[in-house]
């Protein structure tokens, strides 16, 4: 009988096991502490000095789209990984702080200055308030019925004709300063990334976790999984609609196609190639996918083909994410051993 | 001012509504019954039922206008590609990320995303691309005039339900298929093997999805646009009738259908969509598990 | 063993597409007693417990809780009343170590009330208080295990887990849905102290159980239940004793094996 | 990965770039933003390439004292697709100014919200631009008129719905009242802001005129089932029914009509299916009677003036079939009139070039091409020699035969058989 024998094995070791712990050692060496912030550093700069590198001001702008989709994606992750939620409702999202940015400011007159704070809320109070009766359902049922908001809104606005109809809301005011409108938006995604990765970590988000893990256990512990539902939509949806405000800030314009799928679909795309639940991972998926469509643009009508085939090579072959997997090269060094 | 919205309501008689309130629920039926089995059996959303309806489409097209083939050649031809599409779907991608609800949704709404762009971008695009109807003519049911393709539609959709029927009543194969719909992993005790019958269900659900295309595309022209309403309409009788019911799927797409035309008879057309997705909306939120759902699969949406 | 009555349920209904599940139960639990469910498969316990928690909605009937009304509560508002209850098929957040496991009751507002913001009061945050519990119920402080993730632990300690659960919203009242299911013998005879010590701290305890033999060395009292309807209640001694429940439970010399050999 | 990532965008942006070689025949840059895959994005490119090849061809465009090409940048904008959101198309704009350097924009965005609101980014950028296909809003140069010396950079060469109704519809209405004496009227539009203004405009006028109009069905985009739509228009004994419509669908309409008998005949205003040649073939011959207007001449062969059957014989030499949608002339006159825009102007300066396209006046393949100053929409006309001419065809046994308006037409409107008692 033949018998293959294996001579060698691929075998994992853990690095900087010490800081990952939640001991007390994390701050004992110098080594250690850049062990763990320099990743975050390399992170939060290098996205700060994107912007200067860039070869033109185009280039900027796609940054600040970049930035758009990033805040839906983040939401996505947070509500799909970490609550349980999975939410197709980016479009909706934007939708809605996109037409209550352009409504505060084109007929109250409000400044921007005013006008994202106001849509930021306002809009996520309004697509928690909708949402609201969906929160109980599950899985891919949210999800559908999170897919057909927007779509419903877009047949409304379009039926009744109201809000400027088919041909939008024009007009609207710009920012005056192409600095402030670049790294505002940029500030904004490196605090909402920290800030929900800190969340996440705290005990409200451990509740949170907690619904995604087992909803019905929440329950028996004397909390309303329903609040914290509604707490975690109006966190997401407020992300998507400050982005929504910030895009009808940026392009002076707000319409219907607002509520498009792309707005609900790349966020999606971009936690896959990125890596859920990790936060960082949507993040970057946005700052690859967004500017690979940007080259694709040449091959025309050919992109989306492409970017369907990257997307569902993703899927198929790492579906864990970029980062997940640069994450996991990081903590641990592989070598083969004889056997 | 005439126009005003409403002022013909009286218009339409009963027959008109109901007339065309059975071939356009028939319609439905046809369009989702595909999906419904799909996901009935394997638990898979198949987000790309749209693109295979499109495909179709084209798939017969080019053989009639390229392979200069027989109409009646021509249509089994691509339905058998179908199903080794469907097959291979399975095969080849869902495999993979069977499961995961999410990553199924994604790739299949990628693959179909990106077969449709490739289409348009080999040039099936613009409104030069039609089947021709198989019988023309019309005939006058009680003061209607109806097209022969509208019957012929009605008349497909029965002979699909009814086949539908006995082969999962009366087939093996069928039986074991309704086994594993109502519980995978007692089916799968039993010997069925649940992979070899994914394949199966995704082949038929492209067969069928084939099926609606090629019934229902010569009463319009082959555009790439109409995936993506073949697949809302789809979820739509889906959720209504309760996710993989196929009696309720087919139940829901009667009262969509009709509710779409009396809106259209009484309201306005521009009403229609909004009317499919408030169906959808609304059920989720009233009735999670549809209206003729079971109740084991109210557990699993709420 | 007279305190006031704590709990009182009266003629609970629950019919289930046509299945009588449950029929006119009525029980009392007094203040501080262990009291006990007893039942063959199917019986209805689980349902019973699922009514009384609000987690199902009871056809008709009434459930009073330190006299108040709490038929038609949402199951967190019962919870936060100090009535807590554990899952017969364990229910921790598998992706969570076990210590943050006790984060979600910690956070609830019963335990807000007396933990102030931090969780702990004067004790320190949340986490702290939750491995204070976690060593009360049995696992080792020193250990790792309190760190583990819940998904890599044993079945054993996700029993103490549901209980540490429960603990951690300071309950007057706790349903436990079969602990002792699914436990080896010496892992049960760890759990049955913890029980009398609960006992002891004042916790009023109803049991639904399985092993008749442990449940019958902790509980006061003891329900029989059969398709739905009550059939005795009285001290272990009086129920082993009643024929019906001999019949119930497959034949009559069926429950004295049961009870001494299980 | 921050850092890789920066190189890659640079490696690949080194690719992408087309560095200029020759300084001294820098081309001037038309950008054009179009959706290509849908009919009114590869009309308008197709146009814009045939009228660049034949400028630079004939020595190219003289600014001042120096001779140079035009150069065309297409960028596909998808924004007539659904589900793709208006900002694409906005930044496709953006980056045909600020990448490809355009110094002009010839073309769409062809969505007219997306048409609008590029408005705001061309005032930004202050770059001149002709739109010639797909938007037909008179919101478009209404926005001009009204902020004009923030949108003086806009301007349209090819017709808006106000005066295509007022203009040419109802006066070929009149005509087919007065010959076969016909007068009522249904409406079927789709859901979009300028086929609802344009039927609410037509229903009002007609009606003054002495057209009973008998019922009005609004279609959202992508309908593909018209049955009930049409028994209205049936019961209500309708003699015409009037169609606008810019989807492909509206084909469904035409074959529904013929299978159906309707006895009314199509007017269509905008039927963007029965414009294109493949129509006939497309409905099997279903389409036959249909009207449509293919809103400029050239469009389809017709006489309007001695350029026209030139252009429509060189596109047909350059892409094997007759132009297709409505934006093909348009397009095509776009490109000369910037040319000879900037040759008066001489310079690419924007301020300079709107001014001297203000003071345009040119013999066109549609007519004597002319701006109103006040508002830079193209000056309409009946006559080809006042002004840019429309044009109304029926099909007519597979043929596009020119019915309106009657200077350039090429015959008569004719009749369905069951419509005649």
């Amino acid at each position: 009988m033949a018998v293959t024998t294996i001579e060698r094995r691929k075998e994992r070791l853990d690095r900087g096991i010490k800081v990952r712990t939640e001991g007390i050692y994390a701050l004992s060496s110098l080594e250690e502490v850049s062990y763990l912030v320099l990743p975050r550093l390399l992170l939060i700069l290098g996205i700060l000095i994107l912007p200067l590198l860039m070869p033109s001001l185009y280039w900027n702008r796609v940054i600040s789209i970049v930035c758009i989709y990033a805040l839906l994606a983040l939401g996505f992750d947070f509500l799909a990984h970490f609550v349980g939620l999975v939410s197709l409702g980016g479009a909706f999202f934007i939708g809605v702080g996109g037409y209550a940015a352009a409504i505060l400011n084109k007929y109250l007159g409000l400044s921007p200055v005013f006008t994202i704070p106001i849509a930021t809320i306002g809009g996520a109070i309004i697509c928690t308030l909708l949402l609201l009766p969906a929160l109980p359902l599950r899985g891919v049922y949210f999800a559908i019925v999170t897919l057909m908001y927007p779509l419903t809104l877009m047949r409304i606005i379009e039926a009744l004709n109201i809000f400027g109809g088919t041909d939008g809301i024009l007009g609207v005011a710009g920012f005056s300063n192409k600095w402030v409108e670049q790294y505002l938006i940029i500030f904004i995604v490196i605090f909402a990334l920290f800030g929900l990765r800190r969340l996440v970590n705290e005990d409200m988000g451990i509740v949170f976790r907690g619904i995604k893990d087992n909803d019905q256990s929440v329950r028996a512990s004397g909390l309303s999984v329903t609040l914290y539902k509604t707490i975690a939509v109006f966190i997401a949806s407020g992300l998507g609609s400050l982005g929504g405000a910030y895009l009808s800030h940026i392009y002076m314009w707000s319409g219907i196609s607002q509520f498009a799928l792309d707005f609900s679909v790349i966020p999606i795309a971009a936690t896959v190639v990125g890596g859920g639940s990790t936060l960082v991972g949507p993040v970057l998926g946005c700052f690859i996918l967004v500017p690979v469509s940007e080259f694709l643009r040449a091959f025309g009508t050919l992109r989306i083909v492409f970017y369907s085939v990257i997307l569902l090579a993703f899927i198929m072959f790492r579906s864990e994410g970029l980062m997940v997997y640069a994450q996991r090269k990081y903590h641990q060094f592989e070598r083969w051993v004889k056997v | 001012m005439r126009y005003v919205i409403g002022s013909y309501a009286s218009l339409l008689s009963l027959m008109d509504i109901l007339i065309y309130g059975i071939i356009n629920s028939f319609s439905l039926a046809l369009m989702a019954i595909g999906f419904t089995l799909v996901y009935g059996i394997s638990r898979l959303p198949n987000f790309a039922h749209g693109a295979l309806y499109v495909i179709t489409g084209f798939a017969v097209w080019w053989i009639l206008n390229k392979l200069h083939l027989n109409y009646f050649i021509a249509i089994p031809l691509a339905l058998i590609l179908m199903g080794l599409i469907g097959a291979a779907i399975y095969r080849f991608v869902l495999i993979r990320v069977r499961g995961m609800a999410t990553s199924e949704i994604i790739a299949t709404y990628a693959l179909g995303l990106a077969t449709l762009e490739f289409l348009r971008w080999r040039g099936f695009k613009g409104m030069t691309y039609t089947l021709p109807v198989f019988i023309e003519g019309s005939v006058d049911i009680g003061g209607v005039l109806v097209d022969l393709q509208r019957i012929i539609v009605m008349a497909i959709g029965i002979v699909v339900i009814t086949f539908m029927w006995l082969f999962t009543h009366f087939n093996r194969t069928g039986l074991a298929l309704r086994g594993m719909a109502q519980d995978e992993h007692a089916a799968m005790m039993l010997g069925i093997d649940s992979d070899w019958m994914a394949i199966i269900a995704m082949a038929m659900g492209s067969i069928l999805a084939g099926l609606s295309a090629v019934v229902l595309l010569p009463l319009g022209n082959i555009v790439v646009e109409a995936g993506y309403n073949v697949l809302i309409l789809s979820i739509a009788v889906c959720i209504v009738g309760g996710l993989g019911s196929w009696v309720g799927a087919i139940l829901a797409a009667f009262m969509i259908g009709f509710l779409q035309i009396i809106t259209v008879a009484y309201i306005q057309s521009h009403f229609q969509m909004v009317v499919a997705l408030l169906a959808i909306i609304l059920t989720l939120i009233l009735r999670p598990s549809g209206f003729f759902g079971r109740q084991k699969e109210l557990e699993e949406r709420v | 063993m007279s305190g006031e009555e704590i709990l009182q349920v009266i003629k609970i209904c629950k019919t289930f597409g046509g299945v009588q599940a449950l029929l006119n139960v009525s029980f009392c639990v007094r203040k501080g007693e262990v009291f006990g469910i007893i039942g063959p498969n199917g019986s209805g316990k689980t349902t019973l417990i699922n009514c009384i928690t609000g987690f199902i909605k009871m056809d008709s009937g009434k459930v009073l809780y330190k006299g108040m009304d709490i038929s038609h509560k949402a199951p967190n508002q019962i919870a936060n009343l100090g009535l807590a209850r554990t899952f017969q098929i364990m229910r921790p957040y598998y992706s969570l170590p076990a210590y943050k496991n006790l984060i979600v009751p910690l956070f609830s507002p019963r335990a807000r009330k007396a933990g102030g913001w931090r969780g702990g009061g004067k004790l320190g945050d949340r986490s702290t208080v939750g491995i204070d519990i976690l060593e009360e119920i049995g696992f080792e402080r020193d250990s790792y295990v309190p760190y583990k993730l819940a998904s890599s632990l044993p079945t054993g300690y996700l029993k103490r887990l549901e209980l540490a659960r429960c603990l951690a919203l300071k309950p007057d009242l706790i349903l436990c849905d079969e602990v002792f299911s699914g436990l080896s013998m010496s892992e049960i005879a760890s759990m049955v102290p913890l029980i009398e010590k609960l006992q002891m701290d004042g916790i009023t305890l109803i049991m639904i159980e399985h092993r008749l033999r442990e449940l019958f060395r902790v509980a006061n009292r003891v329900m029989v239940l059969n398709f739905g309807e009550k059939l005795t209640e009285g001290n272990p001694e009086e129920v082993m004793a009643n024929e019906k429940v001999k019949e119930a439970y497959l034949g009559s010399e069926k429950l004295l094996d049961y009870t001494f050999e299980a | 990965m921050k850092k890789l990532f920066n190189l890659s965008i640079l490696l690949l942006l080194s690719i992408f770039s087309f560095p200029s070689l020759s300084p001294a025949q820098k081309p001037i840059i038309i950008g054009a933003p179009l959706a290509t895959a849908f009919l009114y994005g590869w009309d308008a490119e197709r146009a814009i390439k045939l009228a660049v090849e034949e400028i630079n061809a004939a020595g190219a465009v003289k600014v001042g004292s120096e001779k140079r090409p035009f150069k065309v940048e297409v960028m596909d904008t998808r924004d007539l697709e659904p589900g793709v959101p208006t900002s694409d198309a906005l930044l496709v704009v953006e980056k045909l100014i600020l990448e490809k350097n355009a110094d002009f924009i010839v073309g769409g965005p062809v969505r007219s919200e997306a048409a609008l609101a590029a408005m705001d980014l061309l005032s930004k950028y202050k770059k001149v631009s002709i739109l010639t296909t797909g938007v037909l809003t008179p919101a478009y140069h209404k926005r001009v008129e009204s902020e004009y010396d923030k949108f003086k950079y806009c301007f349209r060469i090819s017709g808006e719905v106000g005066w295509m109704v007022v203009g040419e519809f109802i006066p070929c209405l009149m005509e087919i009242k007065a010959k076969h004496n016909l007068n009522k009227l249904f409406i079927m539009i789709q859901d979009v802001a300028h086929a609802r203004a344009g039927g609410d405009l037509v229903s009002k006028l007609a009606t003054e005129k002495g057209w009973e109009v008998v019922g009005k069905e609004i279609f959202p985009t992508g309908t593909t089932d018209y049955s009930v739509g049409l028994m209205k228009a049936k019961k209500e004994n309708a003699q015409v029914i009037l169609i606008w419509m810019d989807m492909p669908e509206s084909s469904i309409l035409l074959k529904q009509w013929y299978d159906m008998k309707v006895p009314a005949l199509p007017f269509g205003t905008i039927i963007s299916a029965a414009e294109e040649p493949g129509f006939w073939k497309a409905t099997e011959g279903k389409g036959e009677y249909a009207l449509a207007s293919v809103v400029n001449a050239g469009n389809s062969p017709s006489k309007a003036t001695p350029w026209t059957m030139k252009f429509v014989e060189a596109y047909q030499k350059k892409y094997g079939l007759e132009p297709e949608g409505y934006g093909t002339s348009s397009s095509y006159m776009a490109v000369y009139t910037l040319k000879d825009a900037i040759e008066r102007a001489g310079s690419l300066d924007s301020d300079k070039v709107v001014t001297a396209l203000e003071k345009t006046d040119l013999m066109g393949v549609y007519g004597r091409i002319k701006f109103n100053p006040k508002n830079h929409q193209i000056i309409p006309s009946l006559d080809p020699n006042e002004g840019a001419v429309g044009t109304i065809f029926q099909w007519q046994a597979g043929k596009r035969v020119v019915v309106f308006p009657p200077k350039i037409a090429m015959g008569e409107v004719k009749l369905p058989p069951w419509m005649k008692k």
